[in-house]
């Protein structure tokens, strides 16, 4: 299992590397055809939009995170309690 | 395993954290400009999101029918993170619609879909929560039920609006805008992977802090 | 296919829900002719273990063996030699006795059900009144066609939740009266009961349940509340003691000290 | 095998000679289902008029209410007495008990279908004649699954305690695929020019989906309700 985890962030590190490369040329057009026409008239810029999106995920994943963490240790903590007193 | 989940969540929010640098070093898309980046994010929680339900699913199966204890503990950890990466995508999809689709929200099948299997996560947590004794068992069956319903609510409602919007931007990538979002992508799998494992454990703990305290007195 | 069985053997059983204990360490048997009590307080855990040995609930810990079968090797076969007669009577207010009987008699798979019906519309008394609504009916009516309808398929084990509460004089004694009958038939019973006047002389053996534990057991039928205050308080506040289990021997040594008649119902 | 039907009917008729008897679960679902046509037509109909398409979503919006009462009403009453204990301690095969169950409620749905689909044709000038098999076919088995997913949770919910409010929290997000076939396949028989075989790709698609439904719940029935 931890095996596994370790070729994880090595294969995640792997792919981090070469992005760092690719930042110093300058952004070329891309090929891809859009498929879609944006509606025009369009009232929110942007940079609003993306930027929530980034901070909605990041404040639910840390939320998150925290609330695994404080009731993963209330449990430990009375886990911990009661062995204790087993003994 | 209980001392490698914290150094993963570091990593993975440490990668989460360089991810705006390297997705902002990605190019333009042409015709939706900024607004694509959502897509970084967006991508990797949608499918993290099908990957919670099935193995919600599958792991209900093992517990009903196979009478392993421990699977109820991976289901309802999969739950919660469905629920989690579920709202991930159900918010970041929209965000990117208003710009790229002028509105906010489409019933286009996949949004549609997407939905559905948000409110079946919450309605078997509901169920967890407000069931009382035995809910174990009546969330199994539910479980089962919700990943039977994946891919026939995906098929439906594709038929049901068969005009839906072809903004797939998924297959066509090129490689300057790929590594960004494999690079997202390992990132959130991890923090995805080691959540599940954090949760399925706080599950277990449980478990034993109840049978320790049954074991109480018995001694 | 041979399912039926003679001994009924609770070994090490305990059954939680979530945190809260609602039977732990419960160990006894019951062989075949035997009239077992299960004597306690409100929330004892009398109708859990009733449950359990009815098959409708599993055991937290510990198992339950009907013979030599447990629930796992085959449900249906064992729960075909079990009848139970619950505290809610198990019987559908808008059918007549009569469906109800031949509707459980159905669900049981019986032949012959018209003749089987009148017979156990005749046991309770109520061979006239068999086509009336089991709504009209009076309590202690009702009751004994719910025994009736636990009885229909002669079961070898059979199981009873509070069977004397609201019943009148009569009815209690035609109830001692109908499993006394089931007793001689080498049935099993296990009676659920805090109604010690009826239960006193019926039973050959009292097991005393509190908190979800045996405080004691008694093979004496008679005298019942004496002993049964004494196992009950004895056993403290929340925390049971479990090394004082009324043995038969150690309860009698009490109760004849103050001169008390013992006769050990000496039934085997 | 012939043991499985013999007490799957005994059940269901147990449950309908209940119901004849006390008619209070048909009495009121129906009553229910008209109520939910009327207060949905209070919210569509302008001017006199009601949009066009919108009889076949309101006649499943319907059923899928009034079916969800019907189903908490029925194992209410199984409750009540303590019978449901009863039936699973019988030993007949459980999902034998389900089978009943489920036949009994489609029967009680099917008499509210009767009255309603009529009701629905008057008020929103709906075609109902036009294709009557198809029609019935689209409402036998959109209610079979419906009521197959149905009957197994307000079984699994008899025993909780807020069983009144969980049984369509769980209920209707999963019968959302056949609700849309339902709909789907009724609109296509109810438009100006109907699509016959838009019609049968949804029945087609109903049956497969009611089979699989079906089978999950016969599948399931046993391990959840022992406790």
């Amino acid at each position: 299992m931890s095996f596994l985890r370790i070729l994880l962030v090595l294969a995640a590190l792997a792919f981090g590397a070469p992005p760092a490369i690719a930042a110093q040329q300058p952004p070329p057009q891309s090929e891809f055809v859009p498929v879609d026409e944006i509606p025009p008239g369009e009232q929110i810029p942007a940079i609003n939009l993306v930027a929530a999106a980034y901070g909605f995920v990041w404040v639910v994943l840390l939320g998150y995170v925290w609330s695994i963490a404080r009731r993963l240790q209330k449990v430990e903590a009375e886990l911990v309690d009661l062995e204790s007193r087993k003994r | 395993m209980k001392h490698l989940t914290t150094p993963f969540i570091g990593i993975s929010a440490a990668m989460l954290a360089v991810a705006p640098w390297i997705i902002n070093a990605a190019p333009y898309e042409s015709t939706m400009g900024l607004v694509q980046k959502v897509f970084y994010f967006h991508f990797p929680a949608a499918i993290l999101f099908l990957l919670a339900a099935t193995i919600c699913g599958v792991s209900s199966a093992i517990f009903l029918f196979g009478k392993r204890p421990n699977a109820d503990g991976w289901a309802i950890a999969a739950a919660e993170l469905g629920l989690v990466f579920g709202s991930l995508t159900l918010v970041t999809g929209p965000l990117w619609a208003r710009k790229a689709w002028g509105v906010w929200w489409v019933w286009d099948p996949r949004l549609t879909s997407s939905l559905l299997l948000w409110m079946i996560f919450s309605a078997y947590l509901l169920l967890r929560k407000y069931g009382g004794p035995g809910s174990d068992k009546l969330g199994a069956g539910m479980a089962l039920f919700g990943m039977a319903n994946v891919p026939f609510i995906y098929v439906s409602v594709n038929v049901w609006r068969t005009l839906h919007p072809q903004t797939s931007v998924v297959p066509t990538l090129p490689a300057d805008m790929g590594i960004p979002l494999w690079f997202c992508f390992a990132a959130m799998t991890m923090l995805f992977l080691s959540l599940l494992s954090l949760r399925a454990r706080l599950e277990h703990q449980r478990a034993r802090v109840e049978a320790l305290y049954l074991a109480e007195d018995e001694a | 296919m041979n399912s039926d069985f003679e001994r009924l053997a609770v070994v090490d059983v305990a059954r939680h829900y979530g945190r809260r204990k609602a039977l732990s360490q419960i160990n006894f048997t019951c062989a075949s002719g035997e009239i077992v009590g299960l004597l306690g307080p409100n929330g004892a855990g009398k109708s859990t273990l009733l449950n359990i040995l009815a098959t409708l609930l599993a055991p937290s810990i510990g198992r339950v063996e009907y013979g030599e079968r447990t629930v796992a090797d085959g449900g249906a076969e064992v729960r075909a030699r079990i009848g139970m007669l619950g505290h809610d009577l198990f019987l559908y207010p808008e059918l007549t006795a009569r469906e109800n009987l031949s509707f459980f008699a159905q669900l049981y798979g019986l032949s012959d059900i018209p003749t089987i019906v009148r017979a156990a519309l005749e046991r309770a008394g109520l061979a006239d009144r068999g086509d009336d609504f089991v709504s009209g009916f009076s309590r202690g009516m009702r009751q004994r066609v719910a025994l009736e309808r636990a009885l229909l398929h002669e079961p070898r084990l059979i199981l009873l939740d509070e069977p004397f509460t609201g019943l009148d004089q009569a009815s209690a004694s035609a109830l001692v009266a109908r499993l006394r009958e089931r007793q001689r038939a080498g049935c099993m019973v296990v009676v659920a009961t805090h109604d010690l006047d009826v239960a006193d002389g019926l039973l050959t053996r009292a097991i005393y349940l509190k908190n979800g534990r045996i405080v004691g057991t008694d093979t004496d039928s008679r005298g019942l509340a004496d002993r049964y205050r004494r196992a009950i308080n004895n056993s403290g506040g929340d925390k049971p003691f479990l090394s004082a289990d009324l043995s038969a021997e150690a309860l009698r040594a009490k109760v004849e000290a103050p001169g008390a008649k013992v006769e050990g119902l000496s039934k085997s | 095998m012939s043991a499985f039907f013999r007490v799957a009917w005994h059940v269901m008729r147990k449950d309908l000679t209940v119901e004849v008897r006390s008619k209070e679960v048909l009495l009121t679902t129906l009553f229910f289902a008209v109520s939910v046509v009327l207060v949905f037509s209070f919210a569509i109909v302008r001017e006199g008029r009601a949009p066009d398409d919108v009889a076949a979503g309101i006649l499943w919006v319907a059923i899928s209410f009034s079916g969800t009462l019907a189903m908490g009403r029925t194992f209410e009453r199984e409750r009540y007495n303590d019978t449901l204990r009863a039936l699973i301690l019988a030993p007949a095969e459980r999902p034998a008990i389900y089978t009943g169950k489920l036949l009994g409620l489609l029967l009680l749905l099917g008499l509210v279908e009767i009255v309603l689909v009529p009701l629905i044709g008057l008020l929103f000038n709906a075609p109902i004649l036009a294709y009557p098999g198809m029609l019935a076919a689209l409402l036998l088995l959109g209610t079979l699954g419906f009521a197959a997913v149905g009957t197994l949770f307000a079984a699994m919910l008899v025993r909780v305690r807020s069983r009144d409010t969980l049984l369509p929290v769980l209920l209707y997000p999963i019968t959302i695929p056949v609700m849309i076939a339902g709909v789907r396949g009724t609109a296509a028989l109810f438009q100006a020019a109907p699509d016959e075989s838009m019609a049968r790709f949804w029945i087609a698609l109903l049956i497969f989906w009611d089979a699989i439904f079906v089978t999950l719940a016969l599948w399931t029935f046993e391990p959840v309700m022992t406790e």
